[in-house]
């Protein structure tokens, strides 16, 4: 769909666009994400790029708008922190399944890593209009790479920050400080969105909680919407069983307990052996 | 630009009626038109249904499955690259049986036509996906076969099949045992060989009633930042625009040696780099009577619908009364000069 | 983004001396940094020496060179194609006599080093290329031979020698017998074939002392307005960042095999879609010992002189001395998860 | 060379560009182009595209300018069209031989076809400094396909217009027109840049009178500056022999009897017989 940047603007290290694009904001929930084209009409980079939707509004001035928050790391990330008011911009959106939400208002956690954090404020009125409470962490490598601190003291009944480089907050990462968090709240849900890094630790330190972590994962996708199979992981379902899942549209919020975390290595994931269909010694 | 020009009978007292048909008959089976998908670039059909009518197209074309269920390779498994990507997916599936309970019943259930996509690690693993291909419920749905014998991430011992005649033709006689005399059956080809002619004469003297091209081509891609090669599996298959040219010129030279005579003629189906009506079109003008829509897709999901009403547009300005006209007319327009 | 950071020696007092040594040995002859020009892409020197002085390079590469004066083809000898071009100039060249009466020793008067591009029609118009080059008086310039075995534009029935192993090693014994013995000679591949390696393999026993990779992809643009072949040659060289992942392939699996001792290891130039010294380094990282800019210059002519200076940057980031740590460095470093 | 649109505005069927870019100004001479990239940093479009230099202002506001006139018709001149003020360009000028001009005050018929026009009134100006007399005949297919009518009246001493459609001035073409000016005026020189077949009838009709053809021509080019060897075309030199030349450094201004003309056929161009190094029967 054709949409239209309407604002955009410099938060830190990231770049905030406010994006009209009618009829997503009705249907989007927390969690799922938007998929742009790149680069107009002459461009060489025919692959879409994934952002977390980071808020809707449903009628705006304009009709309904998307928000979202880039970093610029590469010539798509670029090419869009470079657009201004009134370009447009070729959206996919929205994608992918949202955080399921506690049927019962519980206690929640909700840890962000980097521009992790942007769905989760989204999230949190969401979860506290259900009478969850809702605590965050937020964790970046420097202060520049945190993402909305101040929304988040709006948006929770607490909140922790940990930098890397000790810029704000607590020096160290987001699981130094969360089972102290843990501990406070007696969370029952975590949710979590970040480097893999990071997801792996809250499920774990989730897990040492007695509480379910819901993380929402970062993999290359080519195409967003479930026709390319690039963007697959190693999950198990609810049988046990590990199967090669897409995370664009299985994912990207899966049950951190259910994802196959030794698989991962130094930036390659490899298929499990006792993955459905996996390589057989001599084989594939 | 994605919204989709209303398709088929034109309001009463509209526009004048110049409706280019757009048919084509491949192998005996006539297609209402001659856009589809290309195999893995649209998984089974329920993806892109979500964002358009998938029987609206020629036909669908399905990912490639093999025999058993196949996990694929790790990750990455793809990279881009100047207009275009680089993929190692490792054919991963369900396997032919679950394929045959599943997918297809529900691309039926749809009123697509299909073209399945078989493969093996050996050839006869070939024929016995074909067989129970042929043996299934929905079998009826099923327009052709297509075999891929030339997918260069099957990292069996390095081989592609398609890249010598005898195994290209080995497989293909093997498959056409297993499938009904009637059911057409396209080779699709790698354009990664010395000379592509000479393995599209083997795969139709073995009995393909027409030829797919052209597979992916095999490249690589390495990660400047971490010096090592970007794709779990080293190398990988590169598709998009920026490979276009190659298919043009294989469809050319297997079109040129037919009208030759060098061999039997039979129907090309066209596929790499197409992105647009006009891409369509000169793989048309080179000698394909059907098109496929691979990595487009992925950049917008609509591509191959919009691919067929941009097709049709240009044929009208073409001011042709049936689409076939065009097919191989590149081959008659030469201004030697 | 055009303006050249000044290289060589820095301001005294200035910032810290990290210079990564960039000089690379290729056969027996030693050149201060491993980027070079791409034969055809960048005329005889003149023209290029207009932007920056071409022996800033490691070595220039010129147009390849024939026995007689060539016209090349008629036009259109272009099509742009996504990420890259289409050409068939057809070896348009003065012919050798004039080359080493004019433009070799205006190379040679700019202190260029100079790797010759030669060809022939048959492999023994290659060898009388060699020769009246190999007697000329600004020989001393040269830095070695390029033998175009691969161009994909002579129609010279069609074959184009690096397709078959015992053609291809028959021009490089013959051009070898014609050049002094300590003459660097490069054999220039073609992407074309099923098997480079085979190919890489033949010419290095026939006394090529490296080899060049890759010369262009065979393909072909159709005008969909006129609907016929858009270039008058009907077929033509595709190149530009749409094939480097083709080259790194290619770089990569004959680097691979030299590896395995499949045969005597020399030095390889990479070639094919370099515009950044990012790209240069991808080719690098894959094998290549020097790296050649094609196209690139094309839309950029400053390209050649940019690439080395991102190249050198680049080189000082990953913390090397000297740039042939990274030679090949992607083999070494693959992750088996 | 990094250049800025300061100005970009319609003109008829044509996007009139004014770009700064520094020291191009004092160098350029009418005739001369100008090698444009396009589609930015993300484009799949490498190849720069050639524009006549309409005119030039060495010291500007902003420092020397360079103006352009666009005609859309693909991908890189949209890309172009579209720009707005303060997007960077790149550019590549001066390029190629400018027209020869005159030692002596003579009579000159100037002819422009479509936007071929565009670098016809700069060369006006420089001709009557010089003591010449210009007149112009501006022709195209339609009237809004016409550039400069306006300019062309305070730039001449005489203005013929013609358009295939009668839209505007004489319906026809400009060769209808020409025998009438060169008699009228007694021109020795005729300067012309437009398509091939009005180059080629420009030519003819200067020959039947006496005059001589300078015509820029437009083929094309992939690199613009010499060294692809894509935009060559048969030209004779003063000796009488034929060569293939590049259009972009030998041109894109020939003398008209020097070209080969009967070698263009339909949008192709063939190597004569009798050029140098033509191919052989049954040879390359
Ligand atoms: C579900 C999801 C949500 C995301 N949310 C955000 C967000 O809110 N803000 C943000 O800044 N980034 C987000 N990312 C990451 C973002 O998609 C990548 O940074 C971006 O695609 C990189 O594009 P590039 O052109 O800058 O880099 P390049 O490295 O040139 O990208 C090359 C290709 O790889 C793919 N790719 C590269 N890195 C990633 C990655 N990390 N994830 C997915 N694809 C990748 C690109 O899509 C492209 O196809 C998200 C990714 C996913 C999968
Ligand atoms: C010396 C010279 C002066 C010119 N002056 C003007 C001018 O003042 N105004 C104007 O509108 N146009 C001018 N042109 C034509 C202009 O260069 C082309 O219209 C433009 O390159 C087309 O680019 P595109 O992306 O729109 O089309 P495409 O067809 O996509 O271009 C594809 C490729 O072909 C080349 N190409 C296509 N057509 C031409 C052509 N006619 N001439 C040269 N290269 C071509 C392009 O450079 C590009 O590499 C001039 C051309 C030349 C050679
Ligand atoms: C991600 C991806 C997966 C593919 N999987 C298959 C496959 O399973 N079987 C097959 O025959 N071709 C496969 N292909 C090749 C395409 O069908 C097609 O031949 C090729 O990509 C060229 O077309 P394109 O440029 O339109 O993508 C795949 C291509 C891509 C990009
Ligand atoms: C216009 C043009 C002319 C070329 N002429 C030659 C040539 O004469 N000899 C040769 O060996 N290669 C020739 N090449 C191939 C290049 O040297 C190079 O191998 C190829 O273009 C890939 O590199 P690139 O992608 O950097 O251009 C030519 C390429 C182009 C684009
Ligand atoms: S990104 Fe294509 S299947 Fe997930
Ligand atoms: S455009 Fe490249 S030589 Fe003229």
């Amino acid at each position: 769909m054709q949409g239209e940047v309407i604002a955009t603007r410099r938060v830190g290290a990231y770049h905030h666009l406010t994006i009209v694009a009618p009829g997503v904001a009705e249907l989007a929930r927390p969690g799922q994400f938007a998929a742009l084209a790149v680069g107009g009409p002459t461009t060489g980079n025919l692959l879409r790029r994934s952002f977390s939707i980071h808020k809707v509004s449903p009628s705006g001035t304009y009709g309904g708008t998307l928000d979202l928050v880039i970093a610029a790391k590469g010539p798509g990330t670029e090419w869009l922190a470079a657009l201004r008011a009134h370009d447009a911009v070729d959206v996919v959106a929205p994608l992918g399944r949202p955080f399921p939400l506690p049927t019962e208002p519980v206690a929640t956690v909700l840890v962000g890593g980097g521009y992790g954090s942007a769905p989760l404020f989204w999230l949190a009125d969401v979860l506290r209009e259900r009478g969850c409470t809702v605590e965050m962490v937020l964790g970046a490598a420097s202060e520049d790479r945190l993402f909305g601190v101040v929304e988040a003291r709006r948006a929770a009944d607490g909140v922790t920050v940990t930098t890397d480089d000790g810029s704000a907050g607590h020096k160290g990462w987001v699981s130094d400080v969360l089972p102290e968090v843990f501990e406070r709240t007696g969370a029952a849900v975590a949710y979590a969105c970040g480097p893999m890094g990071m997801l792996q630790s809250v499920t774990r330190v989730a897990g040492e909680h007695g509480a379910v972590a819901q993380v929402a994962v970062e993999e290359a996708m080519a195409c967003g919407v479930g026709v390319c199979m690039t963007c697959v992981m190693p999950v198990r379902d609810k049988a046990g069983v590990t199967k090669m899942v897409r995370s664009c549209v299985e994912g990207p919020v899966f049950r951190g307990d259910r994802i196959r975390w030794e698989a991962f290595h130094d930036g390659v994931c490899g298929v499990p052996a006792d993955a459905v269909g996996a390589p057989r010694v001599g084989g594939h | 630009m994605r919204r989709a020009r209303r398709r088929g009978r034109r309001p009463e007292g509209g526009w004048p009626l110049m409706t280019v048909d757009l048919s084509v008959t491949l192998s005996g089976r006539t297609l209402p038109n001659p856009v589809m998908t290309a195999s893995g670039c649209a998984a089974n059909g329920r993806e892109l249904h979500r964002f358009f009518d998938v029987s609206q197209l020629g036909a669908f074309v399905t990912k490639t499955v093999m025999m058993d269920p196949r996990s694929g390779r790790g990750t990455p498994r793809m990279a881009e690259t100047a207009s275009g990507m680089l993929n190692s997916i490792g054919l991963q599936g369900p396997g032919i049986h679950a394929f045959v309970e599943q997918d297809l019943p529900w691309l039926k259930s749809v009123g697509a036509r299909v073209l399945v996509s078989i493969a093996g690690n050996t050839a006869g693993e070939f024929a016995d996906v074909a067989k129970v291909l042929a043996d299934s419920d929905a079998f009826d749905c099923v327009v052709g076969v297509e075999v891929n014998i030339s997918c260069p991430n099957v990292a069996n011992r390095g081989l592609v099949f398609a890249c010598d005649p005898l195994s290209s033709a080995k497989v293909i006689a093997l498959v056409r045992e297993q499938l009904p005399r009637d059911v057409p059956m396209f080779a699709k080809l790698t354009p990664d060989v010395t000379d592509i002619v000479t393995i599209a004469d083997a795969a139709v003297k073995a009995g393909a009633t027409g030829l797919t091209m052209i597979n992916t081509l095999l490249g690589m891609v390495i990660d400047t930042d971490r010096l090592r090669p970007h794709l779990g599996g080293i190398t990988g298959g590169l598709s998009g625009p920026s490979i276009r040219p190659v298919a043009v010129r294989a469809l050319w030279q297997v079109t040129a040696a037919m009208r030759d005579g060098r061999f039997q003629t039979v129907p090309l189906i066209g596929v790499g780099g197409v992105r647009s009506g006009r891409d369509a079109l000169e793989l048309i003008a080179a000698g394909a009577s059907a098109v496929q829509v691979g990595t487009a897709t992925f950049n917008d999901p609509t591509a191959p619908q919009r691919v067929l009403t941009e097709l049709e547009a240009l044929a009208e300005s073409h001011g042709v009364a049936r689409l076939t006209e065009l097919v191989g007319v590149a081959h008659e327009k030469m201004v030697i000069p």
